[in-house]
């Protein structure tokens, strides 16, 4: 369903993503795994337009091309993102946060019943819907953006890093809700350093390197060749 | 004494929590700091003038005028002036020194417009001059009416911005910028609604300011001033932070001018900010 | 340091050029020498304002702050100590203030500091006035010395030399290094070991201090002196935009801003002074969108465009 | 071996978050040490109390016998530790050569002039940028750039030399570069502390390492044995998490 060729991202004169092209297809979860520094970050800023790429890189959606969709069009053709360090309004409360998820026209007509849903899905949050963000844990807020990306009705859900800085048992729970997420049929594609927990979530997976893909397979391949580890601890 | 000196500092306070209240959307929302502020608010007063004495219209319904006329003014001068420069910029720091610059001259541009037209003088109307009797204190009727309506339209811009998707967007806006475009936020669109809400505020403060006191062609700089300092001291962005600054700032001047000397206000108002300044950069009401 | 012969040319014909200028009064009438004093006040003032303001993008509008201050002192001393004496004291009020502004608003974000230096002259007008009309009861005073215009005129001529020359020795200097550094990297110049609120402060408090000497000098032509004469915004204003037209961080830069707007200014007070406020918005608008880095890079742009051309 | 650097106890906390955790370590002097972790486990932070950027809550640094924790950052420059930037960071509005200068020109005791400009074209020389010293940062491409950042950094002889993540981006061949320009400096008795996620240059650069993971550090040994604790796998490749 999803579907990016060629993508190469610069950063001035760094080239931080070296022609790379991946895909994710109807209802599946594809992971991005990479050490830190590979470029995994700035490719999913790139494939969701929030960063600029080269003009020869492809990215369509259901075979519609992305290419002139300004960033903040994004959302309304079903890609929601959950970015790096969480990109919430701190200083607004849960329930703001989540309005603005349904800002899209898409997300506008069963707006009520959706976020009962979502909320059904991040219990502690519909106890603390009048909480400002800012005052709320790490996993917390990691839970109010997946929770406000998916208040947009997105096809596909891209998230980076959604681990990050979170304590083990916070990062469980995460991969929980992530799961029950996948069953309800929504798209992923997730970066993540956290090659357990994700390759167990995922179908399939690629390995970037210094901006290249350097291997890609079902989650059950990469679990068990160790491609992985050397992308992480070197050769 | 105190009595009139609390309830003429309200109404001044009222009036530039108001004026600070579009001062703090433009810059918190458009990142646009506007030192021509004043000058609008400047014609929002002489609108106001002209329509009572040249056209026999109620103050109130200049106000009613001046709220779309000043949201028009500032959308046109968003996009024309302000916009191609924001696209120019490469940095935020680029676009804060240019913008500095061009709403400059634009200050000069206006004021140089308004004393080729009307001279340098007092200018101002008569209008419900009759003193009423506020808790034994005897007040012009013009002063309490535009106090009154300075919290009308506070207090719906208030609403409004918690309340209505416009306002929750303009919120997210100015507190992560960067984040807009995730919850499908359009920046150029919201900053250019930004600045003009901004400006149908500043006209409205200006209409509001004719009602009670007589002002010249060269007042805004001064307006900018207290109204930037008052943003400031609130906390760039924060609403409720501005009311509040602007009610002290006004509280603050109406005390010293009766206990100390009316030619100190501003110094006053600068001492004021330059505490903030040493102690509390982020403003007095950050967290 | 190696002198190159055209170190030697360019010093014999700066001499000449001072040289000159000084014997100006001489061939001049007194409107002349009026307009002449004015030309190199304003000519010292927007290069002492680039001074800091060019490489740290700091916009100052405290100019006449420190203009009026000099110019106040003078009028304040003027009877009870010798001319020059009373400079000395108008420079030490200046660097004092300009230490206090600076150490109090100098780590804040520019646009704070913008702000303040807006405010500032208008503080200090209200307070001097305040002063006066309270504590000493007498507002305005009179500024008699036994000096002449042309007097003045040499003064300002040396005063603008001296600003040139520790623009061109800040430059060549470890001084220089530092504040173009910290203008595009406040962190980089720190991990270089650079003082950066040191240097901010030093250069901020010759640039003040060189200001207050200009008003102190002006102070004589104002005869009658009051705060809201010399503390007039209209002086921070002209400063700034000279200093941009020209472009703020070159050496001459300022000069070049300065000749041609002092001239124009002059003309628009004198022919058209309703229309002064609306010349100098459209000019500063004008600024921003043509000549953002100011003519003299333009021109020198438009120069190494034309030799690029010729050489291909 | 001396002691150069002594961490004690070293906490950093932004507002709730605790970024340095308890940090103790110790560099000798002549060493050539990497900082490893995950992302966010705070490497960058480290380097940042060091050079002096940010203040540390609470704890110690010593440097050299002096406590340079309450120190500014360019107090801290002049005592001998220079720094590269995570992304390149130049005076753009310098020329190559005055961007080095400038270390030399602020160190203690100054260099200046004609000296100034033989010890900057030396640097360079070093760091295979000879003859470039005329050139605007913003001319030279990203390998050269951060070419500039080193002979910067190294310009003033500086006894430590902190290099965070200085070889991100480069590619194969420039790696190889890279490597043995780091490799040259080490031989020459400076001591090196790098953050840096490429394994393959830690393996060949650093004799020893020190891995954090949320803030605290997990592991301090010989590169290859530290790389082969279960703590350490753990904390990069994520700990099962049972779904």
């Amino acid at each position: 369903m999803f579907d990016a060729r060629n993508i190469s991202l610069r950063y001035g004169k760094h080239l931080a993503v070296d022609d790379v092209s991946i895909s994710v297809g109807e209802g599946e979860c594809v992971v991005i795994l990479g050490a830190n520094g590979a470029g995994k970050s700035s490719l999913l800023r790139g494939i969701s337009r929030m960063a600029p790429i080269d003009p020869a890189g492809r990215i369509t959606l259901r075979g519609a091309d992305l290419g002139a969709v300004p960033a903040h069009r994004i959302v309304e053709e079903g890609i929601a993102l959950v970015p790096e360090g969480r990109g919430v309004f701190t200083e607004m409360t849960v329930e703001d946060n989540l309005w603005l998820g349904s800002n899209p026209k898409r997300a506008r007509a069963d707006n009520e019943t959706r976020r009962g849903e979502i909320l059904a899905l991040f219990p502690r949050l519909a106890e603390r819907r009048k909480q400002r963000v800012g005052t709320m844990s790490g996993g917390e807020q990691q839970m109010v953006a997946i929770a406000r990306a998916l208040m947009s009705n997105p096809d596909l859900l891209f998230l980076d890093e959604p681990s990050l800085g979170l304590a083990p048992i916070v990062v469980k729970e995460l991969f929980a809700t992530l799961t029950r997420i996948k069953e309800s049929g929504v798209s992923m594609l997730l970066v993540e350093q956290n090659v357990t927990s994700s390759l167990a979530l995922a179908d399939r997976g690629y390995v970037l390197e210094a901006g290249r893909i350097t291997s890609e397979g079902t989650a059950r391949e990469l679990s068990s060749s160790s491609v992985v580890m050397e992308a992480f601890l070197g050769h | 004494m105190l009595s009139s000196t609390l309830i003429v500092g309200l109404v001044l306070g009222g009036t530039y929590a108001l004026l600070a209240l579009g001062l703090t959307i433009q810059y918190g929302v458009a990142r646009i700091m506007n030192l021509a502020y004043g000058e609008l608010v400047i014609a929002g007063a002489f609108f106001t003038m002209l329509m009572v004495t040249q056209a026999g219209l109620n103050p109130l319904v200049a106000l009613i005028l001046a709220l779309p006329l000043g949201y028009g003014f500032s959308w046109l001068l968003y996009t024309v002036v302000l916009h191609p420069l924001a696209r120019r910029s490469k940095s935020q720091g680029q676009l804060e020194v240019d913008s500095i610059l061009v709403t400059f001259g634009l200050l000069f541009l206006m004021q140089g417009l308004y004393q080729v037209n009307f001279g340098g003088n007092f200018q101002g109307y008569q209008w419900l001059q009759n003193p009423v009797n506020i808790l034994g204190t005897k007040i012009a009727g013009g002063r309490v009416i535009g106090l009154v309506f300075a919290v009308l339209i506070g207090a719906l811009l208030y609403l409004a911005m918690i309340k209505t998707r416009w306002g929750v967007n303009m919120r997210a806006v100015a507190s992560r910028p960067q984040f807009a475009a995730l919850v499908g936020i359009d920046m150029r669109k919201e900053a250019r609604m930004a600045f003009a809400t901004g400006g149908a505020l500043a006209a409205a403060g200006g209409a509001i300011l004719s009602m009670y006191q007589t002002f010249t062609a060269v007042d805004g700089t001064f307006l900018t001033m207290k109204a930037l300092v008052i943003v400031i001291m609130g906390g760039v962005g924060n609403l409720i932070g501005a009311l509040l600054s602007g009610i002290i700032i006004g509280l603050v001047e109406a005390g010293v001018s009766v206990a100390i000397d009316p030619g100190l206000t501003l110094a006053a108002t600068y001492a004021i900010f330059l505490v903030v300044l040493l102690w509390r950069p982020r403003g007095l009401f950050s967290t | 340091m190696k002198f190159e012969k055209k170190h030697i040319l360019f010093l014999i014909g700066a001499v000449l050029v001072v040289a000159g200028l000084a014997a100006l009064p001489l061939a001049l009438k007194d409107y002349g020498d009026g307009l002449l004093l004015g030309l190199f006040s304003y000519i010292t003032l927007a290069s002492a304002w680039a001074l800091f303001s060019g490489p740290t993008k700091y916009i100052s509008l405290a100019t006449v702050a420190f203009y009026g201050t000099g110019a106040y002192t003078v009028a304040v001393l003027n009877e009870t100590l010798p001319f020059a004496v009373v400079l000395v004291v108008a420079l030490l009020i200046g660097l004092v203030i300009s230490l206090l502004v600076g150490l109090a608003t100098l780590r804040l974000a520019g646009v704070y500091f913008v702000i303040f230096s807006f405010g500032l002259a208008e503080m200090v007008r209200q307070l001097i006035t305040w002063f006066e009309t309270r504590v000493t009861g007498t507002l305005g005073r009179y500024v008699f010395v036994d000096l002449t215009t042309t007097h003045l005129y040499w003064m300002l001529l040396g005063l603008a030399c001296l600003t040139l020359f520790i623009r061109w020795w800040i430059g060549e200097s470890r001084l220089g290094l530092a504040i173009h550094a910290i203008g595009d990297d406040e962190t980089v110049a720190r991990h270089a070991g650079v003082n950066v609120t040191l240097v901010k402060l030093a250069l901020f408090a010759i640039s003040a201090a060189i200001i207050t000497l200009v008003g102190a000098i002006q102070s004589p032509r104002y005869v009658y002196i009051e705060p809201s004469i010399v503390f007039s915004p209209t002086v921070s204003f002209l400063t700034l935009i000279m200093a941009l037209l020209g472009g703020a961080t070159r050496t001459w830069g300022p000069v070049f801003g300065a000749v041609p707007l002092f001239f124009l200014f002059e003309w628009l007070s004198t022919n058209l002074p309703d229309h002064f406020s609306i010349v100098l918005g459209l000019i500063f608008v004008g600024i921003v969108f043509i000549v953002p880095n100011g003519v003299l890079a333009l021109i020198e742009g438009l120069f190494t465009r034309k030799r690029r051309g010729t050489r291909t | 071996m001396s002691d150069l650097l002594t961490l004690r106890n070293v906490t950093k906390r932004f507002g709730g978050l605790v970024a340095v955790n308890e940090v103790s370590f110790t560099l000798g002097a002549g060493e050539v040490v990497g900082l490893l972790g995950p992302n966010g486990s705070g490497k960058s932070t480290v380097m940042n109390l060091i050079s002096g950027e940010l203040p540390a809550t609470s704890g110690s640094i010593t440097f050299d016998g002096t406590d340079i924790g309450p120190l500014p950052p360019h107090r801290i420059a002049k005592l001998g530790i220079s720094r590269t930037f995570q992304l390149v960071r130049l005076a753009e509005s310098l020329s190559v050569r005055d961007n080095v200068i400038m270390p030399l020109a602020f160190a203690s005791p100054h260099v200046w002039g004609r000296k100034a400009r033989r010890r900057a074209d030396a640097a360079l020389e070093r760091v295979g940028l000879g003859g470039q010293g005329d050139m605007a940062p913003a001319d030279l491409n990203y390998i050269d750039q951060k070419r500039v950042e080193l002979a910067r950094a190294i310009a003033p002889d500086p006894k430590l030399l902190l290099l965070d993540e200085w070889m991100a981006g480069l590619n194969p061949s420039e790696l190889r570069t890279a490597i043995e320009l780091i490799r040259g400096l080490g031989d020459t008795g400076i001591t090196i502390f790098l953050v840096e996620h490429i394994m393959e240059a830690v393996r060949e650069l650093c004799p020893r390492c020190i891995v954090a993971n949320a803030g605290s550090v997990i592991a301090d040994g010989p590169t290859e044995a530290v790389l082969s604790t279960p703590d350490v796998r753990r904390a990069y490749l994520g700990e099962a998490a049972d779904v």
